[in-house]
């Protein structure tokens, strides 16, 4: 019993947060930072998940979490990997550095 | 032998000078000059005897006879068949137009075996004959056709071979393409006519539901007033195309231009023949003339206004021909002016006599030419721009070409209607209707009777007297038997034709009577008769006074010039009339013709429209224009390519920046979109 | 058998295309014959079409009709018939098809197999157009035809032939998709896409119609070409190879005049009375303004092309004159048309062969040299500008006929107006034919050409008997469509009837 | 869960586990060829399992499993694109030097995850699968590393899977938060019965929108594309031009058709006007390009647009069924024609990059008569000229769209395949009526896909009778 | 205002602070150790909504494992400072601007949102988010899910493999 929070502030938090992430992949440069601002609109996702399981007591919204989680740590993996061989070749993780390709 | 089965003979007619036309087509090099000349005659002499045929069975038979060949368009209520119709109009046509032209063929042989070799181009010998049977079968298609649209077949058929036959020596005339333009003339005007003929048919058919013409008569008898109206259109319509094939005011221009085709062709098509189908073909519709308001008086006028004008141009020229061209015209136009005051007989007669003395008249002329040609060919020193129909290289032929001059003389003083000749009733007889129905007509025919017995005693006296003005002129012979037996027979035929329908008797009133209903007889008007003959001697006096004594010199100018001043000059140059036509619609039409091509079709829906409204258009969408450009750039090799497209296409790649993060934004963008869309709505 | 003639005379060509693939290029003869003889087969195929052929049954002969494929529940059928309407089409195309192939005997050496190759697809296309029943095989089959005339254009054009290529192409594709659409919107409101039911049907109510007809119009008035979308014909034309010009100006066109014929005048009979006018404004425009712009040309080609223009703006005349005359005589113009500029065509070709320049100033006097070629091309002028016992005249004089008392036109301006084209065509043809063969033989170059050769005349002999032949006793002619005209007319007068 | 359960899900199974031994396999392989022939044989093994179970309708693993004739035809289509992949792979990888055995791994990988896409009953489902197709992929692109492009390629791929995921999870959440469940069925249910909560559905949609638009690559989500397809090992792109289109809208039709029914009128106008726009931008954009990867980049791009406008008539129920089975169909005329195209591509292209541009293929039409005119099929049929499949796909979609109402849809669909015809008809330009001397490779495998599929896509094209009937019958269980 | 509100509150300002810091932060480390905080902080609120086992994952898998990854990925390419400031003028502003559309959309979604799931958050059974009742589920209903996301585990790691392994001799 959480007396006073209701779903609706959950929401907003989780909207919020979401929203930075999503401004942090426009705004940043730096891949990994941007790839960060990714999990971060992850992270949002999953409140929303639980905090909607704990509203209508329907607990496949923490076992979905559970999965985002698992995905999360496999982009992850390929996601680092991906920046690190970029990295390799451009010795940059600029990302507007990636850009040869366009038209 | 039966009236029905010499009626069946009649489609023979056409066949004949067919055969003559194919096997000479085939064979034409293989049997020579004179195996052509033969077979060309003979089908022709054939013809006329079937025509003979024709005219006893129609003693036996007045009615005459439909004959059915086979159907041609059957469409629904439009029912047009091949079928001769053979009455005695058709008959006499037949008979006038087999027999002048089978002499005039015979003539040719002769003529054209000089003329070829004359021109240098001796192969062309057979061609001429194809195209002379050609033009018979078309014109003996033309006078017997059994509607409107059979007639116009033939009626396009002698155009046809008149178009090549002016552009017989398509190489010679003016920078080398005179004659061909003079066929093209000759052509295309006349096709103006025929666009009258052919909207005629139309009212024809939508008006009467047929367009034979005993079935459209029929028709109009019945409905009497009510088709008042329409066989007024009809008949001026018609009229439009009589002008053109009859050469009358306005469309007069392209017979004397047609003098480009062998004198043979001058003497048959554009004298005795082709250019009276017009007469024909309006006393063929008398039944709708009579009933019609406004045409026939439409008629009179343009036939003597005609005849009035042409005399007077002819008074100014030196060319032998054109004179007689000129002369042709003129003549026509008494016969469309007799027409129009309803002397159709008279208008049928007189376009018999016509033939045989215009006719006479050119092959005389014809045998001139060639007599001095030859002499040109054969004197000593040939000068160079020699023009053997020039008159003033003539003169005192009289004793050189003897027979020619005689029977010239025969010719040019039925011309001039000097009784007995035949000239002397068929004119009279227009004359004295004109002088009862239509004063205006009657003055301007005078005038121009006077007119035309002055230029033609002119060129009688140009030609045959006087002492010779050219060596050729001194050296000329006179042409050969087989050139003077035909003109011999014209000439009987000009001295005597006055019996076919001489006052008193009128064997053709009679006989015509069959086929034009309720004509009434024309009688002798003696006054009349004396006048107009006092007038014509009168006016040969007046040409004696003026080229008699003191002859015009070779190049030399024409007394008359100093004494008409402004007026000559004026007839000089034809009133004219073709320098105006040239400037109003030959002109007009080339730049017009240019205008749409060039600045219309080109640039405007070509290049404007295609490559500036679609292209474009395409372009803020689509760059069009570069793709187009680049289509011809696919030519020279994709190397402009790439940069001339992307300029074009810049709008979408430059969105397409490369840069990850836009396209972020691009996503973003799409989601708040969405969204919002969702929120309002 | 009789079920059989149609798919036969539809896809026999395929038996040679599949013998051709077999043919190794070098075997340029073998490839040719084998081109030529399929061409050949199909036509008496065709004949034998004829021999069975009806004319006084108006309705579909010979039908093959299988369900092909369904769409739901809305079947697609393999359905063709030939009518009235249809039958002389087919023959003028098998017709001059052969006389094509003979024409690229010495044209064509580049890529001949190529060639044939999408000669005959070309042929399965058109014959397609002509006998398929089923609007999705119609469209099928009118798209299809795009393609190879694409290529024989574009492969074996002249300068500008891509260009001329893609803009055939694109012209024709915007018409044929806005076409599309209207098909499938009556299909799937019909329920079904055979032509004969959906006219029997006559279902679609009035408003309906008049964009219907605007889209099928859309695809026929670019292909046939209507003034004033006709900019892509005169590039096609001029870039096309003789054999391509034959096919376009002889069959192709005609495909747009007949897709008026069965679709819109079936199909949307109220819709057709009530544009009559417009449409005949249109083609009026056409006739005189095509007569004018040829006669200003210096390129033969073009100005044979436009001539076209002129033509088929009689032909769309007398369609939209909607009375027996009138189609009638649209539908022996189609034929007369195909022949004539068929054979110009042909006649420009066997010229262009020899001096390589269709630049009419660079010729004059030819008759001297090639007096057969001559003679052979006077005829045909002639036929073409309409003289009186030559094909033309009929088809004209028939056409205008009917648009002089056509109750749909209106007025009988148009067709007097039209007669005027009469003098035009006289002006421009006789201007062509004086370029060509009158004047002074002055151009060295011309001296010495060879006259007409066996295998030339061999192709064009036929052709001039044909214009004789409608041009004298145009009866049969006639009387293999009139019963299919008639039922027209009457579907159309009866509409009209319906209308006030 | 039960045996039972196991069958239906049998293909994807198959797909799975072989991946996962032929991992360990390619350790002992010296010759990759036959790891590939392997893999080959693991796909076919699947793909003779869907053809088998074809037709019974199943619901497996609580609903998270449905396979249906939808799931069954589409299972179909992508195993045999994973064969044709594979074929195109085979000779390419060697002649670039990039054979590892490790492709055709991850290739098995994603086409389990596909397979994945089509039977998902579950929205959990949807979006592990998702993943479990893009990861491969990412690294699929990337496979020609350390060549520069492809790594590009890979980065902004994953880049921008990555984002436009994170929005399908954040709207499956707000899914689930709407309606309390993520399964579909249950979904539409709750939905129908108004216990859901409707306003959290007007964020959730847009953002399973941009989730699966991205995968489908519909502006303007689409803009990835381009860039992957150019910089991405060809053979790759050829393998997911064709495969992840499908999945995609494998699972775009079935959220939006079975679960989200009910919203029809809320999401139908914003497809028409996704689908617009992407017929419009892929087509114009296409037009420029000089470059062969990028410019069937684009017409993927469009192509998405025309199953989109199948997608747009959906919305109205009446005609749903009729435009699932187009979509399905047009997939099918899809596949063929541009993985022949692809497939060229292939055999035109050289090392470094060289042989990708339009211009290289002049002459072609000479030098490989059969190659060009496979290459000239294919661009008819992608334009959608009669007689080849790609115009019965475009007739079934535009018929649909029509059927819907959606007549303005259905003049911008004409249009743009006008448009498009442009620079379709420039590649055929180029081939025939040019002169060049292309080289070209003439591999075995590559020859015989390019015939195989050419000759689908004029076959079909004269026969659709079976497709339609398959198509037609392949329809969602209604629950 | 509640206690329960109260810490929620304070959660939330930290987690939403330390995620701009973390955007803000123009040293890759930094932003790292930020995106920690806010993961911490969503670990607590997970506890708070009585989602026990979340939590722990949550904190043990993310807060640790991967984020240690992305410090260890930092580290090894060595901290890099890329000038955070645009490098195409639009973008910052356009995004800032989409940014705050979005959020005004959440807001107003989130404020209309009607009582039965917008309201106050009810009492819940007991265990409710248990590892053991999480456990039941995955391995019931969820057993695909969980094999999939294995699978793609697998898949990943193969991936990551491709893609760092050292250059293919040429």
């Amino acid at each position: 019993m959480i007396p006073g929070v209701s779903m609706t502030h959950i929401l907003i938090l989780s909207g919020v947060l979401f929203t930075l992430g999503a401004l942090g992949v426009l705004i940043r440069r730096n891949s990994i930072v941007m790839f960060m601002a990714i999990e971060l609109m992850l992270n949002a996702a999953n409140l929303a998940f639980v905090g909607f399981a704990r509203s209508m007591e329907a607990l496949s919204g923490q076992v979905f979490v559970f999965f985002v989680i698992a995905v999360a740590a496999a982009e992850v993996a390929v996601g680092l990997a991906l920046i690190v061989s970029v990295y390799r070749s451009r010795s940059s993780i600029d990302i507007d550095k990636v850009s040869d390709l366009r038209g | 032998m039966t009236a029905g089965t010499l009626f069946g003979l009649a489609p023979l007619i056409i066949l004949f000078p067919l055969l003559g036309l194919a096997v000479n087509m085939i064979a034409g090099r293989r049997i020579g000059e004179r195996g052509v000349g033969i077979v060309a005659s003979a089908a022709i002499g054939l013809a006329f005897v079937i025509a003979m045929l024709q005219f006893i069975a129609l003693g036996m038979d007045p009615d005459g006879a439909t004959v059915r060949i086979a159907e041609w368009i059957v469409i629904g209520q439009l029912e047009i068949e091949w079928a001769l119709q053979i009455d005695s109009l058709a008959v006499t046509m037949m008979l006038t137009v087999t027999g002048v032209g089978g002499l005039i063929h015979i003539y040719a042989i002769a003529y054209m075996h000089d003329d070829v070799r004359f021109q240098g181009d001796p192969s062309r010998f057979p061609r001429f004959f194809v195209y002379f049977n050609l033009f018979m079968a078309a014109m003996l298609i033309l006078v017997t056709g059994n509607s409107y649209l059979t007639m116009f077949v033939g009626w396009e058929g002698v155009g046809l071979s008149s178009y090549l036959l002016i552009s017989f020596w398509y190489e010679k005339g003016e920078d080398g393409i005179g004659n061909a333009l003079a066929g093209k003339k000759a052509f295309v005007v006349n096709r103006i006519g025929d666009f009258g003929f052919i909207i005629a048919m139309l009212v024809t058919f939508w008006f009467f539901g047929t367009l034979t013409f005993e079935e459209v008569f029929r028709e109009a008898e019945v409905m009497g007033t009510a088709a008042v109206g329409a066989a007024t259109v009809i008949t001026l319509l018609l009229f439009v195309g009589a002008i053109g094939k009859s050469a009358q005011i306005p469309l007069f221009i392209w017979l004397p231009d047609a003098m480009a085709g062998p004198t043979p062709v001058s003497a048959l098509i554009h004298a005795a023949t082709m250019v009276t189908a017009g007469i024909y073909m309006l006393v063929r519709n008398a039944p709708l003339l009579e009933l019609a308001t406004v045409t026939p008086d439409i008629i009179a006028i343009v036939g003597a206004a005609t005849a009035l004008l042409a005399a007077s141009i002819a008074v100014a020229r030196f060319d032998i021909k054109r004179v007689l061209a000129y002369s042709t015209i003129s003549q026509l136009g008494f016969m469309i002016a007799a027409v129009g005051i309803g002397a159709y007989v008279a208008a049928i007669f007189h376009l018999v006599a016509h033939a045989f003395f215009k006719a006479l008249l050119f092959l005389s002329a014809g045998s001139v030419i060639q007599g001095v040609e030859h002499a040109h060919h054969h004197g000593d020193s040939p000068e160079e721009d020699f023009n053997p129909n020039d008159m003033r290289v003539m003169g005192g032929l009289r004793t050189r070409m003897k027979a020619t001059f005689w029977v010239y003389l025969m010719g040019a003083l039925a011309l001039v209607g000097i009784p007995p000749l035949v000239g002397f009733f068929s004119k009279d007889e227009i004359l004295a209707d004109a002088s009862l129905v239509n004063p205006a007509v009657f003055w301007m025919l005078v005038i121009s009777a006077f007119l035309t017995a002055f230029y033609i005693a002119r060129q009688a006296l140009m030609v045959f007297f006087g002492k010779p003005r050219s060596k050729a002129a001194e050296a000329a012979k006179e042409s050969s038997i087989l050139m003077v037996a035909p003109l011999v027979a014209l000439a009987i035929l000009a001295v005597g034709g006055g019996l076919i329908n001489g006052p008193g008797l009128l064997p053709l009133t009679h006989f015509l009577e069959e086929t034009l209903e309720d004509i009434e007889e024309s009688e002798f008007i003696a006054a009349v008769a004396i006048f107009t003959t006092i007038l014509a001697l009168i006016s040969i006096g007046l040409a004696w006074l003026v080229y008699g004594r003191r002859p015009v010199m070779s190049g030399g100018t024409d007394p008359l010039q100093s004494k008409l001043g402004p007026l000559w000059t004026a007839i000089r140059r034809r009133w004219w009339v073709d320098e105006f036509y040239d400037w109003l619609i030959v002109r007009r039409y080339v730049s017009l013709t240019r205008w749409l091509a060039e600045v219309v079709d080109d640039r405007f829906l070509h290049d404007w429209v295609h490559d500036t409204v679609i292209a474009p258009s395409y372009v803020r969408a689509t760059n069009w224009l570069a793709s187009v450009v680049d289509l011809r750039l696919i030519d020279r090799g994709f190397d402009g390519l790439g940069a001339i497209t992307r300029r074009g296409a810049a709008g979408l790649s430059v969105l397409q920046t490369g840069y990850v993060r836009n396209y972020a934004v691009a996503v973003f963008i799409g989601l708040v979109l969405v969204v919002s869309y969702l929120l309002l709505r | 058998m009789e079920a059989w003639i149609l798919t036969l005379v539809t896809f026999f060509p395929i038996v040679g295309v599949i013998i051709l693939l077999f043919l190794r290029k070098e075997q340029e003869t073998q490839i040719r014959w084998t081109a030529l003889l399929t061409a050949l087969i199909t036509f008496v195929l065709s004949l034998v079409m004829l021999a069975v052929f009806d004319p006084i049954d108006p309705d579909l002969q010979m039908v093959v009709r299988v369900p092909w494929f369904s769409i739901g529940d809305l079947q697609i059928e393999f359905f063709l018939g030939v009518d009235g309407l249809s039958i002389l089409l087919v023959l003028l195309t098998t017709f001059l098809s052969v006389l094509a192939i003979i024409s690229t005997w010495t044209a064509i050496v580049d890529r001949v197999r190529e060639f044939m190759v999408f000669f005959l697809l070309l042929e399965i296309g058109m014959v397609g157009v002509f006998l398929g029943m089923d609007l999705f095989l119609f469209y099928i089959f009118w798209e299809f035809t795009l393609v190879p005339m694409y290529f024989l254009i574009g492969v074996w054009g002249g300068e500008r032939r891509m260009y001329a290529a893609l803009k055939f192409f694109l012209y024709t594709m915007a018409g044929s998709i806005l076409m599309l659409l209207a098909i499938l919107w009556l299909g799937l409101d019909a329920g079904t896409f055979a032509v004969p039911d959906l006219i029997e049907a006559q279902a679609i109510p009035a408003n309906l119609q008049f964009w219907l007809f605007l889209a099928f119009a859309a695809a026929f008035a670019i292909k046939v070409p209507m003034w004033p979308l006709h900019s892509w014909l005169p590039d096609a034309h001029v870039e096309a190879p003789t054999a391509g010009s034959v096919i376009l100006a002889g069959v192709l066109l005609k495909m747009g005049t007949y897709g008026f014929l069965r679709f819109n005048l079936g199909l949307f009979p109220q819709a057709s009375v009530r544009l009559a006018p417009w449409v005949a404004l249109l083609a009026v425009i056409g006739i005189i303004y095509g007569a004018a712009v040829s006669y200003a040309q210096k390129d033969v080609k073009k100005l044979v092309a436009y001539s076209s223009v002129s033509h088929l703006g009689l032909v769309m005349l007398g369609l939209f004159a909607l009375n027996l005359q009138g189609l009638q005589g649209s539908i022996l113009q189609m034929i007369n048309h195909g022949l004539s500029t068929g054979a110009l065509f042909l006649i420009v070709g066997i010229i262009y062969e020899r001096r390589h320049t269709r630049d009419m100033d660079a010729f004059g006097g030819l008759w001297s040299v090639m007096p057969i070629y001559a003679g052979i091309t006077l005829i045909v002028t002639l036929s073409s500008l309409g003289l009186p016992g030559l094909n033309g005249f009929v088809g004209e004089f028939t056409v205008l006929i009917g648009a002089f008392g056509s109750v749909a036109i209106g007025s009988e301006w148009f067709a007097i107006l039209a007669a005027t084209g009469i003098i035009l065509v006289a002006i421009y043809m006789l201007y062509m034919f004086q370029k060509l063969f009158l004047g002074p033989l002055d151009n060295d170059k011309n001296k010495r050409l060879p006259d007409v050769n066996r295998r030339e005349i061999l192709m064009l002999v036929p052709i001039v008997i044909l214009i004789f032949w409608i041009g004298l006793y145009p009866r049969p002619f006639f009387g293999l469509t009139e019963a299919s005209v008639g039922k027209v007319v009457e579907l159309v007068s009866s509409a009209a009837l319906a209308m006030r | 869960m039960s045996s039972s359960d196991l069958l239906p899900a049998l293909p994807f199974l198959i797909v799975s586990i072989w991946a996962i031994l032929l991992l360990v396999f390619d350790l002992f392989i010296s010759n990759k060829g036959i790891t590939a022939i392997l893999a080959a044989a693991g796909v076919m093994g699947a793909l003779v399992a869907a053809i088998a179970r074809f037709g019974s309708n199943q619901v497996a693993f609580d609903g998270m499993i449905v396979a249906d004739g939808f799931s069954d035809y589409l299972q179909i289509v992508i195993l045999a694109t994973a064969l044709l992949g594979v074929a195109v792979a085979y000779d390419y990888l060697r002649r670039m030097d990039m054979e590892r055995g490790e492709y055709y791994t991850l290739m098995l990988f994603t086409v389990a995850g596909m397979l994945l896409m089509s039977l998902a009953g579950d929205l959990i489902l949807i979006f592990l699968a998702i993943e479990l197709l893009s990861l491969p992929l990412y690294v699929l692109s990337g496979f020609a590393r350390p060549e520069k492009n492809s790594e590009e390629a890979a980065m902004k791929y994953f880049i921008l899977g990555a984002f436009s995921s994170a929005f399908l999870v954040y709207g499956i959440a707000l899914i689930f938060g709407s309606t309390g469940t993520t399964n579909m069925a249950g979904v539409a249910q709750s939905i129908y019965s108004n216990q859901a909560d409707l306003t959290l559905l007007i964020i959730a949609i847009p953002m399973l929108l941009v989730g699966l638009g991205f995968k489908v690559a519909a502006v303007p989500f689409h803009m990835w594309m381009p860039d992957v397809y150019q910089g991405a090992p060809s053979a790759a792109v050829a393998f997911m031009s064709v495969g992840a289109k499908v999945a995609g809208f494998a699972a775009l039709l079935r959220i939006f058709i079975v679960a989200l029914p009910e919203l029809a009128q809320a999401w139908g106008p914003i497809v028409v006007a996704v689908s617009a726009a992407t017929m419009i931008w892929g087509n114009l954009a296409a037009i420029p390009q000089s470059n062969i990867k990028r410019m069937l980049a684009y017409s993927s791009i469009a192509h998405a647009g025309f199953i989109l406008m199948a997608l747009a008539a959906a919305s109205d129920a009446a005609v749903a069924d009729k435009a699932v089975s187009a979509a399905l169909f047009y997939l099918f005329a899809y596949l063929f024609s541009n993985l022949g195209a692809w497939a060229v591509v292939l055999a035109l292209e050289q090392t470094e990059g060289r042989g990708l541009l339009i211009e290289d293929y002049a002459g072609l039409g000479r030098r490989r008569p059969a190659l060009a005119l496979a290459m000239a099929v294919f661009m008819l049929s992608l334009l959608g000229i009669p007689p080849t499949v790609g115009f019965i796909g475009k007739f079934l979609v535009f018929g649909v769209t029509i059927e819907a109402g959606l007549i303005g849809l259905a003049i911008v669909g004409v249009a743009t395949s006008l448009i498009s015809a442009y620079y379709y008809m420039r590649v055929v330009v180029v081939m025939y009526m040019r002169t060049g001397e292309p080289e070209s490779r003439s591999e075995g495998w590559l020859n015989r896909t390019v015939g195989l599929t050419a000759l689908a896509t004029f076959l079909l094209g004269v026969l659709p009778g079976p497709i339609l009937f398959l198509a037609a019958n392949s329809g969602f269980i209604t629950p | 205002m509640t206690v329960e509100f109260a810490i929620f509150l304070g959660l939330s300002l930290v987690a939403v602070g330390a995620a701009i810091g973390m955007l803000v932060s123009r040293n890759a480390v930094y932003s790292v150790l930020f995106l920690v905080i806010v993961f911490l902080a969503i670990a607590v609120l997970f506890l708070l909504l009585s989602a026990a086992f979340i939590a722990m994952v949550q904190v043990a898998v993310y807060a640790g494992a991967i984020m240690i990854l992305f410090l260890f990925v930092i580290m090894l390419l060595g901290p890099e400072y890329v000038e955070s400031e645009p490098s195409h003028p639009w973008q910052f502003a356009t995004a800032l601007v989409l940014s705050f559309a979005l959020i005004i959309q959440f807001l107003i979604v989130a404020i209309v949102l009607p009582g039965e799931s917008g309201g106050d958050i009810g009492e819940v059974a007991q265990g409710f988010g248990s590892p053991a009742s999480i456990g039941t589920l995955l391995f019931k209903e969820y057993l695909i899910p969980f094999e999939v996301a294995s699978l793609l585990l697998l898949a990943a790691m193969v991936g990551a493999i491709v893609l760092t392994r050292g250059e293919h001799p040429r």
